[in-house]
């Protein structure tokens, strides 16, 4: 998969850009070219979303593709349908960009196979956070439906991490809605692989539609976000440099360890951190409390966030679910996208951008990180490493 | 069932004694199980690792009713094999024992004799925690097939399939050509090493196809290979329209398939027109062995003729190792066809690394031979232009070039090599276990390389290799007898692996393979090596390294940490 | 176990090692005599070897370990072979072992014997670089871990003094000075013979002033001078002052006109070498005088390639126009350039990449194991298989270098080779 | 937080040694009675790669003043190439640690090869020093870890 | 007539004063305590060894971050004694976990208070505490219920601890004094010694009796409204329709031990054709599966056990009031066994017992 679009297309417009992408994608059910469609739908209560995987067009109806929160990760909806195997049927799944990239980073994990997915991504102006949108669904509903008719994607009134989300525009999937052109622009359906252009081939869209004003509108907008990327990640470092910040930072963790549960990428069965195993001895405990005159419960509140971040920061998409998760409201979304863009950059690696792409704890070259080797060498002849 | 563990500190004559207060550690080690309901016996002895010591341990173990052990005192990689072998004479299955080294790492390198003992104390406390941790573990004997497959029927397949056939032992050779003997069986004449041995290589043809306990496949290919040493199943298929496949079951498999030579017409420095009087070495054994002399297109004898070495040296980064010899023999054989011919060599090194070959040098050069060294060559039909060592560019024609292109990896050695499990060396031949003290092994346990698929060689290094291989199979897989694999191997915990197959991808012995059915990885316990490098990678510790699991490691962590 | 099924394995370097774990592994009960009281030959004599510049004592060691903890394996330290009769399938040999003085059971290796000990002398093992006492272990970390006495050294043994210094030390009461010499007899089916080789005594080619100038090493003193266990604890200063060389030449092809052969290795070895100085020393100047590079294998010569760039290659023609002359101080490399000119450098120090000549004992050896020695004084091999490892003799096999000079990777193929060829003739008896 | 200044501060290092090389190099330095610092816990595996990081950090945060991981130079690996994924998954803890400021000096790679007893001792008594010169880890300084 | 100690200052002091005895005494080892461990006011469950370190502690605070059942579970069997200080919920939390083998109360001193309710997570964490405290205790110490604590907390008939060695009276007590009662010998005996010397006294019925009632009424008034608003299964979709299935509620459970919960394990992990027959059927699934299944599961686990602590529904990021859902189900389920959760370590879980004559009603 190519994250540039190849070629894009307008596509029949409905007054409201939900409605056409929800028409467009049941003419690709009613011709056949995928078996089923996975997208968001209202709960009954009426004041949250499901992932529901739909086969008849009756049911595609009740969906949203574009809806205004995200409870649930995409990529665990794609996880828990294809971990064990690759289904015969095509289905497609229309996501936010960053749950397209978590799917992707889990298909070099093995638990998602994208055989038989179609990824369709749209221009994301971000996630309303589901504690704010369930207090008033209906006003928070036009709300958003307003952002996206009115191409606003710099709004605040969106989940933290979604407002310097850069990555808010063609990630790593199959079909594109471009939905951030200039004013008045109609939404353009945009293939980014193979796949995607086949299928609109075999919907016989001409693909001539020239995206240029789309690109710098996006070029626009992602300037914009990565600007207030830094600005946040310098407030974030003053959360976490340091022992005495970071105990700070984390000082109303619980242990609950729900931010790595509602995480698409911590796809262990069992986190480390709650196993048997990393369960201290009674004795010990007793023994640590003696020795710094007190320990605090729950033991790991640190180590547990540090030790995923060890893990799964390289593959962290920023998708903020884990900060929707803390019932005490830790900003742990911030902290992990801040980590993780740091831990990428020392192994030039951009989580979720190409499908394929070997995980760094999966390889190595031989001749590679020779500045652990300068840094090995400094240590030993007693200067201060780095810096 | 209560839990008994002995400990027993090796006073190491004065070497421990004299530089820790073993009553202090006797002490201390004594009150370590009273709250856990863990009875410990603790004593001292001179010196264990001797006769009466092996004898007292013994004892020990039997009359207490020991259910754990702990030794300290050396290195184990001094003693501890020493102490398996006193548990494996007793009950106590050894992995539930453990050496401690307060030797080297206390007694000898702590000079405060309060710190050493405190070490000393420390790392016994670890281990007994470590101890409590440990499980059984028990050796698999594993049946194995002594047959094997020999891949290739040059000279060095030739000779394995020789030394290993028996009554015994089964070898199945094939070859993808219709016959067997490879270059070997071209050359009209040999190297000097084996000059009176010229028929050598017709005789052992003739004595493999006759051989009662030797099956030839010839116009034969593998295609397929699962399994592990002693046992592995392999799917050969005959080359052709009519690809009858068959299966055999063996217990190793050696890879002769030899090397190929890049036509001479390849080298854009070496310009060759259909007709030209260019020849590769391996034209002019054929002709030798053809028409017993070097004679031109027309038929009459070359007046001149220039030697060309190390043809595609630089391009393929490595000496052919073979080709100076080859060419000096190609020289002799001109003069005394005729001496008056003028023979050139141009030559970069000479690469003579054998003790014969000095002299067989000089001998050919005292012929006549001329020897030029040239920094630079190039050729355009019979024309040579070159520079000296000097910076002089020279021309020169001859009537007739001869050059040696470079040996190359046979083709279908990638293939070969994925279909084996074995990595390619960066010069494409097959990369060995281990280049200097594992060189015929592979890292597919079981499979061997011989000959030039391994790298450029002669005649006399590619039947030593394959006698070197045929060495190996003979003292790994003896008839009758079974093999012990490693004990302290990788098992995966099916609760909670996700099947991310990280481990499978770090894993340089191909021992993890994935369970499609279950969708987890599973350790093949006969490849695996207990290297740990799965655990280590493993974020959930959905793997582990039996004897050195988590818990097991992290007990000695805490006590490093009190 | 029949004695036809026993194996008689002389030399206990590489090749030696490899051939007896190999046998010990498919049933053989196997004696390995080696005259010094150490085994390992000469690989463990190299820091690192080309051309993985491995940790030869880390590829080595776990060899050493498991040859001396093998029950099928019986090595015979100190010991040399002085008979050998009888044929294929039941030899009779005597090997003379030389008294230890130190209990191979009893001793633990703890090296509390050293420091009494009043009399020191230089190391042979270490080149002569370093001191050892007349009771010893070759080098830190030598297996088996137990020392020797040298007679010859001994004030006690060679009746100089009443000294007991190092048996008082001893808490083991391991050490006896009584000890005798003593004949064993043995029998059995099948000999190889892997007694290594030696390096040219660089002294007898007066032109390089080896011995004449403390700046001139052979490669194998300078092997020990880098060694991180050897004398200088891996610290390579000059001789004769504590200082490091600014400037060196290494020469290479050192005897090999007078031997008359190529010994194939030293061109990788002289390479290694500049490649250790340059990264030990940093800023030193490097020069190379080659006449022929041979870089035989696969690997080779990406090896000299890389190492190119840190030295400087000099070409000369002929061997006899390469001499050394100089001071203390200082020392100069004449040669004779490829255009016949006269040339000279000036450097501090120099290393002689001296030719693979065979051990002094193997002419002795030849004589009692009824073999012949080819014209360079090496065993010769029959090859009458194409092969390099029978000799003129069934039943005795030869490998590594006492064959011919050869690399590590060598010895050890042509040890298995020869494992395979007796590990084939004894089952052809025993079938018969 | 202290400094090399509080005298009697004994640190606790823990150092995952490789069986092949390090171990054999501990060894080595042992048997040539070198002085090696008494902070200095060895833990045994058989190869670098099988340290984990939740070992390493669950080791640093309960505490471990120290710690060293060393195995055999790359490229000598006893198990063809353990040790290059060693590297890598240090290379990430240790970037952790950095971007958090958690000290993470107090975490140290090292390639000791058996023959280098003498490097042994250097490496595990600077680093030592190191140690005792940044102080108690701060873990074991208040009572909210 | 059982024993208690008179105290002059608020409960708070009173406690920690005891506490710094025990410790500086070496009656105890450590105290497990809440801590106030910042200026901002968090606030943690901390093992203290050092009376210094009792400065900071707040053990009677109307919060809980963590169900202390847990931590007392990974704290024994403790080789030496303790001091803890822990809600009523917290208590028979562990207590029910005991009875699974998750710890003992050998070597613990239990110090429990007369608990008027703890605040949700969210409210703690917001005001960080120190607002809320001062009205709360105003309330308590009048017999009421105190505003914005968990409904479960208002809900609760069990705010007098049972099985405590010692027990801080709250409800009822004037704020600037209280009263320590010594259940146990071993209270007794902790206390001998300290400078206010212990008398005889009882825990004040009538009060607790009239503040029971309040606690009833709030209880039936939650049930009444959860059952107007469900009869069946619809109605349960409508309450755990939103749910993520995150498993927190389970995460934080005192009750649910497990180290990897059923729903969790790979026999629940579907294979895709599995799906596409569903999906034949259906016409349309939703993914991840079994999330209302997850919670029917869990109920049927553990809710007549349920303590009615209100963890799960303050960590619940789909705000469901898990809690209110359990402690309904549970009173049923436990109500059926006459079993009331976390009395009595020696009375058995129902479903590890049954008797022959019961349940004569099922399956006829």
């Amino acid at each position: 998969m190519g994250a540039d679009p190849h070629c894009g297309a307008e596509i029949s417009v409905e007054k409201e850009t939900g409605k056409t992408i929800l028409n467009f994608l049941k003419h690709m059910l009613n011709q056949k070219l995928i078996d089923g469609l996975l997208m968001p739908v209202m709960v009954p209560s009426g004041d949250s979303y499901a992932w529901i995987l739909m086969k008849d067009s009756t049911l595609v109806d009740r969906a949203n593709p574009l809806a205004p929160v995200m409870p649930v990760q995409g990529a665990k909806a794609l996880k828990s349908l294809t971990r064990k195997g690759k289904s015969d049927m095509t289905v497609a799944a229309v996501m936010r960009p960053c749950e397209v990239k978590a799917a992707v980073e889990l298909s070099k994990l093995s638990q998602v196979n994208l055989d038989q997915l179609i990824l369709v991504s749209y221009d994301c102006p971000g996630a309303i956070p589901l504690e704010m949108y369930s207090q008033d669904p209906a006003g928070k509903e036009s709300h958003f439906r307003s952002m996206i008719e009115g191409k606003q994607f710099e709004e605040d009134s969106v989940k933290p991490v979604c407002q310097f989300c850069t990555d808010f525009s063609v990630p790593a999937s199959d079909l594109h809605f471009a939905l951030a052109g200039e004013e008045g622009s109609k939404p353009v359906i945009v293939s980014c692989s193979e796949k995607g252009s086949s299928l609109m081939d075999k919907m016989g869209l001409k693909t001539s539609h020239d995206l240029t004003p789309w690109e710098n509108r996006v070029e626009e907008i992602r300037k914009a976000k990565s600007k207030k990327r830094e600005e946040i990640y310098k407030t974030v470092q003053h959360m976490v440099e340091g022992f005495d910040n970071l105990l700070d930072t984390f000082s109303d963790c619980i242990g609950c360890h729900n931010c790595q549960s509602a995480c698409p990428i911590c796809y262990c069965r069992q986190c480390y951190f709650d196993s048997k195993e990393a369960r201290p001895e009674a004795r010990f405990l007793l023994e640590q409390a003696e020795k710094r005159g007190g320990i605090s419960f729950p033991q790991d509140k640190i180590l547990f966030h540090v030790g995923r971040m060890s893990h799964m920061s390289l593959s962290c998409v920023s998708c903020g679910l884990c900060s929707d998760a803390c019932p005490v409201s830790i900003p742990v979304a911030r902290i992990f996208s801040y980590v993780g863009s740091q831990t990428q950059k020392a192994f030039e690696y951009d989580a979720g951008k190409t499908a394929g792409e070997a995980l760094p704890m999966k390889e190595y070259k031989m001749d590679e990180l020779q500045e652990i080797h300068e840094m090995i060498k400094s240590a030993e002849s007693g200067e201060v490493p780095h810096e | 069932m209560k839990r008994k563990i002995g400990v027993y500190i090796c006073e190491c004559g004065p070497n421990i004694a004299d530089n820790v207060h073993i009553n202090k550690i006797l002490e201390a080690v004594s009150s370590f199980g009273e709250t856990d309901d863990i009875e410990i016996v603790v004593k001292s002895y001179k010196l264990l690792c001797s006769g009466e010591g092996k004898e007292y341990l013994k004892n020990e173990i039997e009359e207490n009713k020991l259910t754990h052990l702990i030794v300290a005192a050396c290195s184990p990689r001094d003693h501890n094999s020493t102490f398996i072998n006193v548990c494996k004479q007793t009950s106590l299955n050894p992995y539930l024992y453990r050496m401690i080294n307060i030797r080297e790492h206390c007694a000898w390198i702590v000079h405060d004799k309060e710190q050493a003992t405190e070490r000393a104390i420390r790392y016994i406390r670890g281990g007994l925690r470590r101890v409590l941790f440990q499980t059984e573990l028990y050796e698999k004997k594993l049946d194995i097939n002594p047959d094997v497959l020999v891949v290739g029927g040059g000279i060095a397949g030739l000779e394995v399939a020789l030394s290993l056939a028996s009554p015994q032992r089964k070898v199945f050779l094939i070859e993808k050509k219709e016959i067997l003997g490879g270059y070997a069986a071209l050359y009209q004449s040999l190297l000097p090493r084996q000059q009176e041995a010229r028929q050598e290589v017709q005789l052992k043809i003739k004595e493999v196809t006759n051989h009662p306990h030797i099956q030839v496949m010839t116009h034969t290919r593998l295609d397929q290979m699962i399994g592990f040493l002693g046992n592995f199943e392999v799917g050969v298929s005959s080359i052709g329209d009519s690809g009858t496949a068959t299966d055999m079951k063996v217990g190793a498999i050696v890879v002769a398939t030899g090397f190929s030579m890049t036509a001479i017409s390849n080298f854009p420095q070496f310009r060759v027109r259909d007709g030209d009087e260019v020849y590769s070495a391996l034209d002019i054994e054929g002709m030798l062995s053809e028409k017993g002399q070097i004679v031109r297109r027309s038929g009459d004898a070359p007046k001149s003729v220039g030697l060309i070495h190390c043809v595609g040296r630089d391009e393929r980064g490595y000496c052919s190792r073979i080709c100076c010899n080859a060419m000096i023999k190609i020289a002799g054989q001109i003069k005394a066809q005729d001496a008056s011919i003028k023979v050139s060599a141009f030559i970069r090194d000479l690469c003579l690394p054998d003790k014969m070959d000095q002299d067989f040098f000089k001998e050919v050069k005292a012929q006549g031979v001329e020897f030029i060294r040239v920094q630079d060559i190039k050729s355009d039909g019979l024309r040579v232009q070159y520079t000296g060592m000097d910076m002089h560019s020279v021309n020169a024609d001859f009537d007739m070039l001869v050059l040696a292109p470079a040996m190359e990896p046979a083709e279908g050695t990638a293939g070969l090599a994925s279909d084996l499990g074995i990595p390619l060396h960066e010069t494409g031949f097959y990369q060995e276990a281990h280049q200097t003290i594992n060189p015929v092994a592979t890292a597919t346990d079981g499979v061997f390389v011989v000959g030039a698929a391994h790298g450029p060689k002669g005649i006399t290094d590619s039947v030593l290799q394959a006698q070197a291989a045929a060495a190996k199979i003979m003292s790994m897989l003896i008839p009758g007898e079974k093999i012990i694999p490693e004990v302290k191997v990788s098992e995966v915990l099916e609760a909670f692996c996700m099947g991310c197959k990280t481990c499978l991808e770090v894993c340089h012995y191909g021992a993890i393979v994935f369970d499609e059915e279950k969708s987890i990885s599973v350790v093949k316990e006969a490849i695996c090596r207990g290297c740990g490098n799965c655990a280590g990678s493993c974020p959930s510790g959905a793997i582990q390294l039996k004897h050195f699991t988590n818990p097991q490691i992290y007990q000695e962590v805490i006590e490093a940490l009190r | 176990m029949s004695h036809g099924d026993n194996v008689l394995i002389v030399g206990a370097g590489i090749a030696g090692m490899e051939a007896s774990l190999m046998l010990a592994k498919s049933g053989k009960k196997v004696y390995l005599v080696e005259k010094l009281p150490l085994i390992g030959g000469n690989t463990i004599k190299n820091e690192e070897s080309f051309p993985n510049l491995e940790c030869s004592t880390c590829m080595v060691a776990p060899i050493q370990q498991a040859v001396l903890q093998d029950p099928n394996i019986e090595t015979m330290t100190l010991s040399t072979v002085k008979k050998i009769e009888g044929e294929a399938g039941h030899f009779n040999v005597s090997v003379l072992k030389k008294a230890r003085y130190v209990s191979m059971t009893d001793c633990i290796g703890c090296g509390m014997c050293y420091d009494p000990c009043p009399v020191s002398f230089s190391n042979e093992w270490e080149e002569n670089l370093g001191e050892k006492k007349a009771i010893y272990v070759p080098t830190a970390g030598s297996l088996p871990n137990v020392p020797a006495i040298d007679s010859s050294r001994c004030l006690n043994l060679t009746g100089q003094k009443e000294c007991n210094a190092c048996a008082e030390a001893c808490m083991f009461g391991a050490i006896d000075l009584t000890e005798a010499d003593a004949t064993i007899d043995i029998e059995v089916g099948a000999i190889i013979l892997a007694i290594g080789s030696e390096l040219l005594d660089a002294s007898k080619l007066t032109r390089y002033g080896y011995g004449r100038y403390p700046g001139v090493y052979t490669s194998m003193e300078f092997e020990r001078l880098f060694a991180s266990n050897g004398p200088t604890a891996g610290e390579i200063t000059l001789r004769n002052s504590e200082k490091q060389p600014r400037s060196v030449a290494i020469i290479h092809c050192v005897g090999r006109d007078e031997t008359g052969y190529c010994s194939g290795i030293c061109c990788m070895h002289s390479f290694k070498h500049a490649h250790f100085l340059k990264h030990k020393l940093g800023d030193v100047k490097l020069y190379n005088l080659y006449s022929d590079i041979c870089v035989p294998d696969k690997t080779y010569q990406k090896f000299f390639e890389d190492i190119k760039k840190e030295t400087q290659l000099i070409y000369h023609p002929s061997f006899k126009s390469v001499s050394v002359d100089g001071d203390e101080e200082m020392l100069t490399v004449h040669y004779v350039d490829a255009s016949e000119k006269k040339q000279s450098i000036a450097v501090e120090m120099v290393i002689l990449a001296s030719a693979v000549v065979p051990g002094g004992d193997a002419k002795t050896l030849a004589g009692i194991a009824g073999i012949d020695l080819d014209e360079k004084g090496f065993l010769a091999s029959r090859n009458d298989r194409l092969g390099a490892v029978e000799t003129n003799r069934d039943g005795v096999f030869i490998a590594g270098c006492a064959e011919g000079p050869k690399d590590i990777q060598n010895s050890v193929i042509q040890a298995e080779s020869a494992v395979g060829r007796v590990l084939t003739c004894l089952s052809a008896n025993s079938s018969v | 937080m202290e400094k090399a200044s509080d005298k009697h501060f004994e640190p606790r290092i823990v150092g995952f040694l490789c069986n092949w090389c390090t171990y054999a190099a501990a060894d080595l330095a042992g048997s040539s009675k070198l002085d090696i610092s008494p902070t200095f816990t060895v833990i045994r595996v058989m190869c670098s790669s099988r340290v984990d990081p939740n070992m390493v950090m669950t080791t640093f945060f309960n505490g471990a003043d120290g710690i060293l991981i060393a195995g055999c130079h790359p490229g000598d690996c006893h198990y063809g190439k353990g040790n290059y994924f060693t590297r890598r998954r240090y290379a990430q803890m240790k970037k952790v640690l950095e971007v958090l400021k958690l000290d993470p000096e107090r975490l140290h790679l090292s390639w000791i090869s058996a023959a280098e007893g003498n490097r042994y001792a250097e490496v595990v008594n600077a680093f030592a020093d190191k140690i005792r010169g940044l102080g108690p880890n701060p873990v074991n300084k208040h009572s909210l870890f | 007539m059982s024993k208690m100690l008179k105290m002059v200052s608020d409960a708070e002091k009173s406690i920690v004063g005891f506490l710094k005895y025990l410790l500086d005494s070496g009656k105890v080892s450590g105290v497990l305590t809440l801590r106030q461990i910042n200026e901002s006011g968090s606030v943690d469950y901390g093992l203290v060894t050092r009376s210094s370190e009792l400065d900071r502690a707040v053990p009677l605070m109307p919060v809980m971050p963590v169900n202390a059942a847990e931590i007392l579970s990974n704290l024994t069997p403790s080789r030496k004694p303790l001091a803890v200080v822990v809600k009523p919920c917290e208590l028979r939390g562990f207590i029910e976990r005991i009875k699974r083998e998750q710890g003992s109360l050998e070597n613990l001193l239990v110090i429990s208070q007369t608990c008027g309710g703890v605040v949700p997570m969210k409210v703690s964490v917001k005001s960080k505490n120190k607002t809320l405290t001062a009205d709360y205790y105003k309330a308590v110490a009048r017999g009421e219920i105190p505003d914005h604590i968990r409904p479960t907390c208002k809900a609760c008939e069990y705010f007098v601890p049972m099985t405590a060695d010692i027990t801080v009276s709250m409800i009822g007590e004037a704020v600037s004094s209280c009263r320590i009662f010594l259940n146990s010998d071993k209270a007794v005996s902790m206390a001998e010694g300290f400078d206010v010397p212990a008398e005889d006294g009882e825990l004040d019925v009538s009060i607790t009796e009239s503040h029971l009632v309040k606690r009833r009424n709030e209880r039936s008034r939650l049930f009444k409204q959860i059952e107007s608003e469900q009869k069946g299964l619809d109605d349960l979709l409508q309450v755990f329709g939103k749910c993520i299935g995150c498993h927190a509620c389970s995460r934080v459970c005192p009750i649910c031990y497990c180290t990897l919960c059923d729903f969790e394990s790979r026999h629940f992990d579907q294979n895709v054709t599995l799906f596409e027959k569903e999906l034949d059927q259906k016409g349309g699934l939703r993914l991840p599966p079994d999330t209302l299944f997850f919670h029917l599961g869990r109920m049927s686990h553990m809710s007549f056990s349920c303590v009615g602590c209100g963890q799960c529904t303050d960590v619940c990021p789909a705000e469901i009031d898990v809690s209110a859902q359990f402690m309904r189900t549970g009173e049923m389920t436990a109500a059926r066994f006459n079993y009331v959760p976390g009395k009595d370590v020696s009375e058995e879980i129902p479903v590890m017992v049954f008797k022959e004559e019961e349940f004569q009603e099922i399956g006829e």
